[in-house]
């Protein structure tokens, strides 16, 4: 991280990184009550009293910086995601200060300012909208509906009601039972090794030449990694299977060469 | 909306009376008595004046204020009761059989009984997979190239709508059921697991891979 | 709906069609489509025609026909809701992280959970979005025709009915938030190059490097 946030105390005579530091510490009262980092940098801005648009990212992310290290010295337990939200200020914070590496690939350190300027402005509208939202008349407290839905005839139908979420969670009470495990969807992916015999077993009589073990996959296999996998492996343990019966010959010219098989005859064997 | 409602002697005027009454008897969901709407009307107004006006108004409409014993009400006009017959569902929560059962055809179909049985440990009963086909929510589907060929069972176009999904892809895989958290115990084993297959051999012929 | 002109029967005058869509919404609690209200209305009726006689009816009353989506609903005229106490459901006080959420699906639907940890700036809570599926405020959409097809979220009708809206596009201040360009996905510049940087840069005045 870079060190001229570390640096405090030797700055403690510059009022800007002292109000800085009152800052922190008035935050760290209630860092419980912070919904993430970007909640903390949105309170931080308001400190600016400025436009978001017109925010100055290096004074925010200084002062983000002090917060963190507030709570380093006060021995606070931050969650993770504040660590890594400090380290990439820090990181933002050194690029603005420096000129600009024409050789840099990447987004510039404006672009990335501006987006992080962006994020807060779009963090609090999101915030106002759902003040106004919650500011709008809500049924059963300021509008409301039929009281008595009427029932007239004495036919009464039953209707069965399930929402999806009640399928999802029996789905999901199916899928998590400990003692069984439901086998129709893991087959989908598997080749078993009885499947590979039982291919290979007719098609050896006519397997003259030395031929690459992958043109035995069977066919549809080889495109999904998982399923190619599958059926590679289930398919090579088959060729060993056989060729322990005196089926057919293995070949490999060198370490993780392509595996080649023939079948022997009868004669030959 | 006049400054009347703010006083303690000054009644609303009639017109604006009649609309309290009016929304009072709606949202009520039992008839009310003349005194049960002073009470809740503001000071001074006069209820039996704003019934007789509303029910004035309502002469001729669909719904009407009828009188119920000493109490009040607003209901539809009895002509239009051939209206109401579809009012009178009486909805059900699905039991938890046929939850589970309509969940497996979902996620696994085309989907046989045995298979049903199989991930729900238990059989599953005849009533469970009629009272299904019933609400026009699993039908039959292809036969198994299997011995026997059994029946097997996937979603109907009724499912979606009623679920509002657009296809059967739509419903949310594992890790997204989890991500919601609607799964947090114990995870699921890998969903390919290998050593698994031998003991299925037992249980199932393979069926031949289906065309998607 | 449309073979109307081919009944044998006529359908009832307009002025009787009003009548029983008065009658069938009065009588419902929740929200009827006009494809509902075409189900039960003799063939051939007008549904929207009668609905927009009797919105108008109702106008200044103290109760009001009210669009809800692509339903309509009779409600209690808001400025009553004094005289309503006793009507009032005590309702769960929904938390921080509840209600952001519950804004951001409506305003920028569909959107995927990625993206409203995006916008927060942290995970979704478990129970969050359950929460909010339990009051069949927001529900699932269709998946994103993205890698991965990830589902998004939508709020549905009980929202707009909850709120008082007619359509997520009487949203409190959405036109302001569209010009402002908050609610468009904009990614972050490591993903892609910024489209929207020139527009914003008109906005946003880098601040000069200050001293140190």
């Amino acid at each position: 991280m870079a060190e001229d946030f570390m640096e405090g105390p030797a700055r403690d005579s510059d009022p800007q990184a002292v109000a800085e530091r009152l800052a922190a510490e008035a935050l760290i009262v209630d860092v419980e009550g912070f919904e993430g980092p970007l909640d903390v940098l949105l309170t931080l801005s308001r400190t600016q009293k400025v436009d978001l648009r017109a925010i100055s990212v290096l004074k925010l992310a200084r002062q983000y910086l002090a917060f963190v290290e507030r709570a380093r010295e006060l021995r606070l337990e931050l969650a993770a995601d504040y660590l890594v939200m400090a380290a990439w200020l820090a990181f933002l914070k050194s690029r603005l200060l420096l000129p600009p590496d024409p050789e840099e690939e990447g987004p510039s350190a404006e672009d990335l300012a501006v987006h992080l300027a962006f994020q807060l402005e779009r963090l609090e509208a999101m915030r106002n909208a759902a003040a106004q939202l919650m500011a709008l008349d809500h049924l059963g407290r300021d509008v409301f509906a039929r009281g008595e839905p009427q029932n007239v005839s004495r036919a009464r139908k039953v209707e069965w009601k399930a929402t999806i979420l009640d399928l999802m969670k029996s789905y999901s009470r199916l899928r998590t039972r400990d003692d069984f495990r439901p086998f129709v969807m893991d087959r989908e992916g598997v080749w078993t090794m009885e499947e590979a015999l039982e291919r290979l077993r007719p098609l050896m009589g006519h397997v003259g030449d030395w031929t690459d073990l992958m043109a035995f996959l069977p066919e549809g296999w080889d495109v999904d990694p998982a399923r190619r996998r599958s059926a590679t492996a289930s398919t090579f343990a088959a060729t060993l299977e056989l060729a322990k019966n005196g089926r057919l010959d293995l070949q490999q010219d060198k370490t993780f060469g392509p595996i080649r098989i023939r079948g022997r005859s009868a004669g030959s064997a | 909306m006049d400054d009347a409602r703010d006083s303690l002697f000054e009644a609303p005027p009639l017109s604006e009376q009649e609309r309290m009454v009016e929304a009072v008897l709606f949202a009520s969901a039992k008839p009310l008595t003349v005194a049960d709407l002073h009470a809740r009307l503001p000071h001074g107004c006069d209820a039996p004046a704003a019934l007789e006006l509303l029910a004035k108004r309502y002469e001729g409409r669909g719904v009407r204020v009828v009188r119920v014993g000493d109490a009040w009400a607003i209901r539809t006009a009895p002509d239009l009761s051939f209206l109401m017959t579809r009012e009178t569902v009486e909805t059900r929560k699905l039991s938890r059989a046929a939850t589970e059962t309509l969940a497996i055809v979902a996620y696994h179909q085309p989907v046989t009984r045995a298979e049903i049985e199989e991930i729900r440990g238990v059989s599953v009963s005849k009533g469970t997979v009629e009272q299904l086909m019933e609400l026009d929510w699993i039908k039959l589907g292809r036969r198994r190239d299997t011995p026997g060929r059994p029946v097997t069972f996937v979603v109907t176009r009724g499912f979606l709508d009623h679920f509002g999904l657009s296809s059967p892809r739509d419903l949310p895989g594992l890790r997204e059921l989890r991500a919601a958290g609607l799964l947090d115990s114990t995870p699921p084993p890998e969903a390919t697991a290998p050593r698994e297959s031998g003991a299925q051999n037992e249980l199932f012929v393979p069926s031949p891979p289906e065309e998607e």
